[in-house]
């Protein structure tokens, strides 16, 4: 079970979050000039690394933020953890 | 506050009838705590503008750190929850006069002020085995070094959401979602077996 | 005969002699102390026989000392209240204690299974994959069944476990797992040094090692000094001490479970176990090590035992294992455990060093010698002893025994090492698999790490727990480590084996040294696939004494060293957790909240019958003298459409959303805009996932220019809030919006029909009901009932409708007041299904059509997206599968037999025949429609718009019934919507 | 090569007297040759599998299958079981029935016995929504000619004594559906059984031999770089499930795959009291009782991404209180093991059997959790693929171009989120 050091409410277990995958793909800004394949991309193409990966966690249970970490999906060890919105 | 609303008033727990179950000493006292109104506080904390407006409108500043709780006046607190979000709390006696301060202090500048009085049941945990209780079903570092008295924090606990206020080393004071209270007293009862758990009236 | 013959007349520092103790085994009486363990207990009966083995139903003893126990499983208590799969070793005993010995009928001492052995040549390891394929149906019937009943092992309960079991979290600088001379010199320098610190130990009693045999500590008897570290530590605020408590398993971020048997309830509200989930900033490994066994024939055999087991019975309880005892190993332990079992009364027959140069004058040693088989078949009644250099021309010598007490060296417990990812080294010279580089912030020490010697176990967990509390930031603690004279390394450098046979390597399931051979030559080569071709280590013991001898075995057999050989993966937990402890606090509500409405004990006391709505519960009706499930839902739907009807909607999601930027954000989440609402009004909002499926849907308020409240589904309420927080954070932080959840603030009602209006202006007199003043999809703040609210005119059920929302507290308030004043009116409340029934007849989507899979178009909503292409879900829908023709599409079927009913889960089918074919589609939502008086649905089918007026077969081919239906458009009722206007 | 030395009681017989001495490798250990003409990555079950129907099938037998470590050792030895074809989508079920006719002849068609035991798989539910959705989708496998029945509460108290039928427990048990030929097999054998018979047929099976570069030349496959040097390549298919975006990312491919992490865990073992694999909708729970005796129980994901292969405690919390409070008597089993498989969880939840966009590389992945029961039909799919360069009707709608156009195959609904399926 994960502990992760939220910024605003210190370390808490993994299951007072909700995870929220990939903060590696960006919307397109403007979804309506951008191709079906830059589209899809955003939709399903994602990193799946084996080792460092920065993704989106929601604190549910907590300060209700969003949080971008970097987390090795092997080790799972821990990088730096920030809320998404400063 | 419109007529017969005071008596209109019901807890979440009204049906487990538990002042006729009170009494006992036990390493654990639960009981429902005294009613609250209770309001969302949003908004940015870094604008000065904002902090003018609450300071203004309670006569005392927002709380800074995680957790923490201002006390305003008598009783009513303001606790900070998030970044952007704050919960003031006050007796049910109040009748709204606090966050009307604060609403009009607010008026025409930035955040929000949204009612949730309703929104929570109040249950307290007191004695020597409360924070053992607690741990049961939380995983947030009860050891008062590290979560002393008068602090707060949003965690989960067994079955729900709770916000722990910390009011001693020994009593604890959670805020639990209304429709889960009933499950959560159960389960909260049910836990402290261990610890020969007592209702308090 | 004496009630305990094998009991030494003084000695025992575990047990009691003065509070005797009555058990029963196997249906026999029998007698032990206040401190034994089961096993010790039945040792000292004379009990040898204790359990049989899984495969061949072999007689099995009690081979060890503690977890590690393969052989002895026990189940205890009766019938269906059984425990099952219980070593011997673990078990405290106490008075009344019932235990039988597991996998054997009628008893373990005569049990008819063993004939299996017999035919024992003919079953080699994996024997089952290489036949039972013919005939193809008798492996269902016959070959399984057989194989299953022959196979398993305790006895399976029938009755759940009504203990009390409880579990803790907590945080620490520093667990110490294990509580012998290592851990508990680790934990007693970081508690010195002002560290947090957990010590858990799964015996009953610190001391590790020292339990089994004595050794000296400082100028004092090892025990005492661990005593006297114990009761420093016991005084410390900053430490806490478990006993009986096994570190099971070690998790991310250094989470370590630990299983501390409690003891049920030997005082009131003690749970049997309390699971601890520790948080560890550091963690001292110093879990021990486990003494291996011999390969030789017959080393099976009850009365075969780890001679540090058997030393550790005489030391601990007093009890011999045997009378005449031969004592063989490959290491210097064999003297002092000869010592320590003559000195309790054992006639010592032989010690026999399987190394050629050793030696010791006051003992019947016989160096360079080893047992070569085991004598007797149901216990031990002799060895052979034999030269371990295998020169020709040597005898055999036949010594009689009733013991032979075996010492195959040591396997340190690298099991948590491992688990916290850990690496392993071999080191090839003294024969021990260690622990390598550290995968947490974890240190191994003593046993654990290979330090065999009691001054090195002291020294090195004195350096672990000094280097555990300065990683967790505490200076270096006073003091220097305790010392001890014995500096005697007991390495055993060589693995042993002998002669032929039956070799037992994994005792619980029969895998003899042959079985290993056998798959080695038949390419299972791979340690893995040898453990898994075999079952070799898979048992209960997790083979904590076999897997040693298994590697070495495997290693030889496919000639590579065993450093490229591998060790197979340690899984957690170490020793086996109670399920009821992992559940506790979890079953029921403490799993799943039940939650409920301000309004539901009137609910409840009305008799309703209640449904689930996620973890909600609602009324679904309310039953009716005299009247089945349907009528009192048409008698709810008739009453509601003819006059007024009211209905908890206490459930449903609501968020206030305020801010400067509200309404732009509103018009991103939503596919249709939102943007463009007046203040006091409101609009149905279609939200979308990003891939352009319906996600929810609800209404939207506006109260103010920048303030709005809107619902979503009772079931996406939590999503759809998430949903929010995501985009506002992530995707447009620049938006100052701020979403707070209002659900569980307000309570709400729903009055409909065309009696609500009337019932409305009476109980809020304030309030301007006509059509003019309050118009569909306004909202209005107003006092009803007495109680401030806000109303909303709005409708579900295709009639005027109001819903009215009032802060929880004074829900239950708001219901009871409006059902009196709604006497007069005939006021009905309805539950769910009602609700149901007229939101089908009024075409209604939920997420029976809002799958996950639907577009708006296929919902006939298509015309809601706006045209603009930012908004949440729009882009999706241009992609070419999402506005393909021939997509399922919503339509309405009525069936044609007005006495038909639909049932569950109905296909939609172009013959009635049930006969395999690609259907049309599916049913989402079906009822009886009291208002057309016949069974109607809602369904997805393929181009279903343009089947309008064709007729299809509404099918369930599991209950068999089919019916012929009308395809019509989704509305079945009120069209054009004249009812809502009232 | 010499003539598969066939399995049965006689030749057990016939080992006994001769002290079991006489008993050939199941498979070779061959070096690797310098090319072939298909080399498979990926010695699960699917990859032997795949080696075996392209030998068997298709008469191409110069085949190699490349495994990192030991046979079987990925999620063929890490899962819960569990073979059914009680899907959804008709897409699934086709492919799952036609995979599930495979199992049922696999023993004999192996000489290898898989211990496949269709015992019957059996969902419960707890409420109306449940009830229509679990329904509807058994109709849908009747009209697909797949059997399902419909089971009362009395049916189920026959079938499963030890679930808990009380209507006062939290989420009371209103009725449930069979597929009665879906069972269980043995994990293991299954990767064993392919192999011994691939190999039989001439397929090099070189364990040992981890793929490091995929050899690309003007859009085509050559070969593959491996830790046991260079291995030339007509075709490569690469069936390496829970591995799949690491291999595939080697061709300058990126899937819509993410790995993670699923749960399950053994008992101590008992004597036979339950004989049917049962699935809890409320608790996504599904738990069966191995030949051994031991109690299989298996959840849902961890839920983010990862490769660890060690689960959470706080799921096996979930896992082991649903078993605990739907199979009563379990409470008061301990548990044994347990253990983590890693997933390629699609983006779909439907599995990706397809060309890639290099000439000569497909790939079978994408399993989500029903890799194992997948198995037969997954290797039977990729020979053909690779075989005839062009998928078969069967595995047509696993492409990977559905996730551009769309027409992607979500079998729950819940969308482009990995872990949401």
């Amino acid at each position: 079970m994960l502990l992760i050091p939220c910024p605003f409410c210190g370390d808490r277990d993994e299951t007072e979050f909700a995870y929220g995958g990939d903060a590696g793909t960006e919307r397109p800004a403007d979804p309506g000039a951008a191709t079906d394949e830059a589209w899809t991309d955003y939709l399903c193409f994602h990193d799946n690394p084996k080792g460092p990966h920065r993704e989106f966690w929601f604190h549910r249970d907590g300060c209700r933020r969003w949080l971008t970490v970097e987390r090795d999906t092997h080790t799972h060890e821990l990088g730096a953890v920030r809320l998404s919105r400063p | 506050m419109a007529d017969g609303a005071t008596e209109a008033r019901r807890s979440a727990l009204a049906g487990l009838d538990l002042g006729s179950r009170a009494g006992g000493a036990g390493g654990v006292l639960l009981g429902e705590g005294p009613p609250r109104e209770s309001f969302a506080l949003r908004g940015p904390a870094d604008d000065p503008a904002f902090a003018r407006a609450v300071e203004t409108g309670l006569g005392a500043g927002l709380p800074q750190q995680p957790g923490a709780v201002a006390e305003i006046g008598a009783d009513a607190l303001l606790i900070r929850l998030g970044p952007d979000e704050w919960r003031l709390t006050a007796p049910l006696s109040d009748d709204g006069r606090i966050a009307a301060r604060l609403a009009s202090a607010l008026a025409g500048g930035r955040g929000a002020l949204v009612n949730v009085s309703s929104a929570t049941t109040v249950i307290a945990v007191s004695g020597a085995h409360a924070a053992d209780l607690l741990a049961t079903g939380t995983g947030i570092d009860l050891d008062p070094a590290a979560f002393p008295p008068g602090r707060a924090a949003r965690t989960r606990i067994g079955n729900a959401q709770a916000l722990v206020h910390r009011k001693a080393e020994d009593a604890f004071e959670l805020h639990v979602p209304r429709s889960y209270a009933r499950s959560f007293w159960d389960w909260l009862e049910a836990r402290g077996r261990e610890f020969d758990a007592a209702v308090a009236l | 005969m004496r009630r305990q013959p094998f009991r030494a007349a003084e000695g025992g520092h575990l047990i009691d002699r003065s509070e005797p103790l009555r058990f029963d085994f196997d249906g026999h009486r029998q007698e032990g102390y206040r401190g034994d363990s089961l096993a010790s207990g039945l040792l000292a009966a004379g009990v040898r026989i204790v359990a049989r083995s899984f495969k061949y139903h072999r007689p099995r003893g009690v081979w060890g000392f503690g977890s590690e126990e393969p052989g002895a499983m026990v189940a205890t208590g009766v019938r269906e209240e059984v425990r099952p799969n219980l070593k011997a070793t673990e078990i405290e005993l106490a008075d009344g204690l019932m235990a039988f010995g597991q996998n054997a009928w009628p008893s373990v001492a005569w049990d008819l299974g063993a004939a299996v052995g017999m035919a024992g040549n003919v079953l080699p390891a994996g024997f089952y994959y290489k036949t039972f394929m013919w005939p193809p149906r008798w492996w269902l019937a016959l070959y399984e069944p057989v194989l299953r009943r022959m196979a398993g092992f305790g006895p399976a309960p029938s009755a759940p476990d009504g203990a009390f079991y409880a579990k803790r979290r907590m945080h620490a600088d520093v667990l110490v797992a294990g509580g012998g001379p290592a851990g508990v010199a680790a934990a007693l320098a970081a508690a010195r040094a002002g560290a947090k610190v957990v010590l858990a130990d799964e015996n009953v009693r610190f001391g590790g090692g020292l339990l089994r045999a004595p050794g000296e500590i400082g100028e004092s008897d090892g025990l005492a000094w661990i005593d006297a570290a114990i009761g420093e530590l016991e005084a410390m605020a900053n430490v806490r001490l478990l006993r009986r408590a096994t570190v099971t398993g070690y998790y991310d971020h250094n989470l370590l479970l630990v299983a501390e048997r409690a003891g049920g309830d030997a005082a009131p509200g003690t749970p049997e176990t309390r699971l601890w989930f520790v948080r560890a900033r550091e963690a001292v490994i110093a879990a021990g090590a486990h003494e291996r066994p011999l390969l030789f024939a017959g080393n099976d055999r009850p009365g075969v035992m780890s001679a540090s087991a058997a030393g550790g019975y005489a030391h601990a309880y007093g009890v011999l294992a045997g009378q005449r005892a031969v004592i063989a190993g490959n290491n210097d332990s064999i003297y002092a455990v000869a010592r320590l079992l003559r000195g309790a009364g054992v006639s010592i027959a032989a010690v026999a060093d399987a190394r050629a140069e050793s030696g010791a004058r006051d003992l019947p040693c016989r160096p360079g010698r080893t047992v070569e088989r085991a004598l007797g078949s149901r216990r031990v009644r002799g060895a052979l002893l034999r030269r371990t250099d295998g020169r020709a021309g040597d005898r055999s010598e036949r010594i009689a025994c009733d013991l032979v007490a075996v010492a195959g060296g040591w396997s340190p417990a690298v099991h948590l090492h491992t688990q916290a990812r850990g690496s392993l080294s071999y080191d090839e010279e003294r024969g021990l698999v260690l622990p390598d580089r550290p995968g947490g912030a974890n240190r191994s020490a003593g046993a654990a790490a290979g330090r065999f010697d009691l001054d090195g176990c002291l020294a090195e967990g004195w350096a672990a727990g000094v280097a555990a509390a300065a990683a967790s930031g505490h200076e270096r603690p006073a003091g220097e480590p305790p010392r001890s004279p014995d500096r005697v390394a007991g390495d055993a450098p060589v693995f042993w084996r002998i002669g032929a046979g039956k070799q037992f390597v994994d005792l619980q399931y029969d895998v003899t040294a042959a079985d290993v051979e056998l798959a080695a030559r038949e390419g299972y080569r791979s340690v893995e696939h040898v453990k898994r071709y075999t079952a070799l280590g898979m048992g209960t013991d997790q083979g904590k004494t076999s897997g040693m001898a298994g590697l070495v075995l495997l290693s030889e057999a496919i000639g590579r060293p065993v450093a490229r050989t591998g060790t197979t993966t340690f899984r957690p937990p170490y020793t086996p957790v109670p399920m009821a402890a992992m559940a506790a606090g979890l079953i029921g509500e403490g799993r799943d909240a039940l939650r409920r409405t301000a309004a539901d004990d009137w609910h409840e006391a009305r008799g309703a019958v209640f449904t689930a709505a996620g973890l909600w519960r609602r009324p679904s009706y309310y039953p009716r003298e005299g009247m089945d499930e349907e009528e009192a839902i048409s008698a709810e739907v008739r009453e509601v459409r003819a006059g007024v009807g009211i209905v908890d909607v206490g459930t449903l999601g609501k968020v206030d959303v305020q801010g400067r930027d509200a309404a732009a954000f509103l018009d991103l989440v939503y596919a249709n805009r939102i943007s463009t609402l007046k203040a006091g009004r409101g609009r149905y909002g279609l939200m979308l996932r990003e891939d352009g499926r319906v996600f929810d849907d609800g209404v939207v308020m506006r109260l103010g220019e920048n303030h709005f409240y809107l619902t979503t589904t009772t079931a996406q309420h939590h999503a759809a809030m998430q949903h929010m927080e995501f985009l506002l954070q992530t995707v447009w932080p620049e938006l100052e919006v701020y979403a707070t959840d209002v659900s569980e603030h307000w309570f709400a009602a729903a009055l409909a029909g065309p009696g609500s209006r009337a019932l409305l202006g009476e109980v809020a007199p304030g309030l301007d009901v006509s059509d003019e003043a309050f118009p569909m999809m306004a909202v209005r703040a107003a006092t009803v009932a007495g109680l401030s609210a806000l109303v909303f005119r709005m409708s579900y059920s295709g009639e005027l409708s109001y819903e009215i929302a009032a802060p929880a507290d004074h829900g239950l308030a708001l219901w009871t007041r409006l059902l009196t004043a709604g006497r007069e009116h005939g006021l009905t409340p309805y539950g769910t299904e009602a609700m149901g029934v007229m939101r089908i007849e009024k075409g209604h989507v939920t997420h029976a059509e809002a799958d996950g899979r639907t577009t708006p178009d296929d919902l006939g909503l298509g015309r809601m997206v706006n045209a603009g292409r930012r908004s949440i879900g729009r882009r999706s829908l241009d992609l070419p599968a999402l506005c393909r023709k021939g997509r399922q599409q919503l339509v309405g079927l009525a069936v044609i037999d007005p006495e038909a009913r639909i049932p569950p889960g109905c296909q939609v089918a172009e013959r009635d025949d049930m006969r395999p074919a690609a259907p049309l589609g599916h049913v989402t939502s079906f009822c009886y429609s009291p208002t057309l008086g016949r069974a109607i649905a809602l369904a997805l089918v393929e181009n279903g718009r343009s089947r309008i007026g064709q007729t299809v077969y509404v099918a369930s081919p599991v209950t068999g019934l089919a019916m012929a239906a009308e395809i019509v458009p989704p509305v079945f009722y009120d069209a054009e919507g004249t009812r809502l206007r009232g | 090569m010499a003539a598969m030395q066939r399995y049965s009681i006689f030749s057990l017989l016939r080992g006994a007297l001769s002290g079991h001495r006489g008993w050939q490798p199941a498979w070779r250990a061959p070096e690797p040759k310098s090319s072939y003409d298909v080399v498979i990555v990926g010695g699960g079950g699917h990859g032997l599998a795949t080696a075996y129907y392209l030998a068997r099938n298709h008469g191409i037998a110069n085949v190699a299958v490349l495994e990192r470590g030991w046979i079987g050792g990925g999620n063929t030895g890490r899962n819960t079981t569990i073979v059914r074809s009680n899907y959804l989508l008709p897409e699934n079920q086709r492919f799952y029935e036609h995979s599930l006719k495979l199992w049922e002849g696999l023993s004999r068609d192996l000489n290898y016995n898989v211990m496949f035991s269709p015992r019957g798989v059996i969902n419960v539910f707890h409420t109306d929504a449940q009830r229509d959705y679990w329904i509807r989708r058994h109709n849908g496998m009747r009209y697909a000619g797949i059997d399902a029945e419909l089971l009362t509460r009395s049916d189920l108290a026959r079938l499963v004594p030890a679930l808990d039928l009380s209507p006062a427990i939290r989420h009371p048990i209103v009725g449930g559906v069979i597929q009665p030929r879906g069972g269980v097999a043995r994990h293991d054998a299954v990767a064993w059984g392919y192999a011994r018979a691939a190999d039989a047929l001439g397929v090099d099976i070189i364990q040992d031999c981890e793929v490091t570069g995929i050899d690309i030349q003007a859009g085509r496959v050559t070969g593959l770089q491996t830790s046991r040097g260079p291995i030339g390549a007509g075709r490569v298919g690469l069936a390496v499930a829970g591995h799949s975006s690491r291999l595939v990312e080697m061709a300058g491919i990126r899937l819509p795959i993410e790995t993670h992490l699923l749960t399950a865990t053994v008992s101590e073992p008992v004597k036979p009291f339950m004989d049917k694999v049962v699935s809890v909708a409320a608790a996504h729970v599904y738990v069966s009782q191995t030949d051994k005796g031991e109690v299989l129980i298996g959840g849902t994901l961890d839920g983010y991404n990862s490769w660890s292969q060690r689960g959470s405690p706080a799921r096996l919390e979930d896992i082991l209180s649903a078993a605990c409070e739907y199979f009563p008597r379990v409470s008061r089993l301990r548990q044994l093991r347990h253990w983590a498989g890693v997933m390629d969880m699609s983006m779909d939840g439907s599995p990706i059997i397809a060309r890639l966009p290099v000439e000569g590389l497909a790939m079978t992945g994408g399993w989500c959790y029903g890799g194992f029961k997948a198995t037969p039909a997954s290797g039977w799919c990729l020979a053909w693929t690779l075989a005839n360069d062009a998928p078969h009707a069967l595995n047509a709608p696993f492409s990977l171009e559905r996730f551009r156009t769309g027409a992607v195959l979500d079998e729950n609904g819940a969308g482009p989120v990995a872990w949401g399926h």
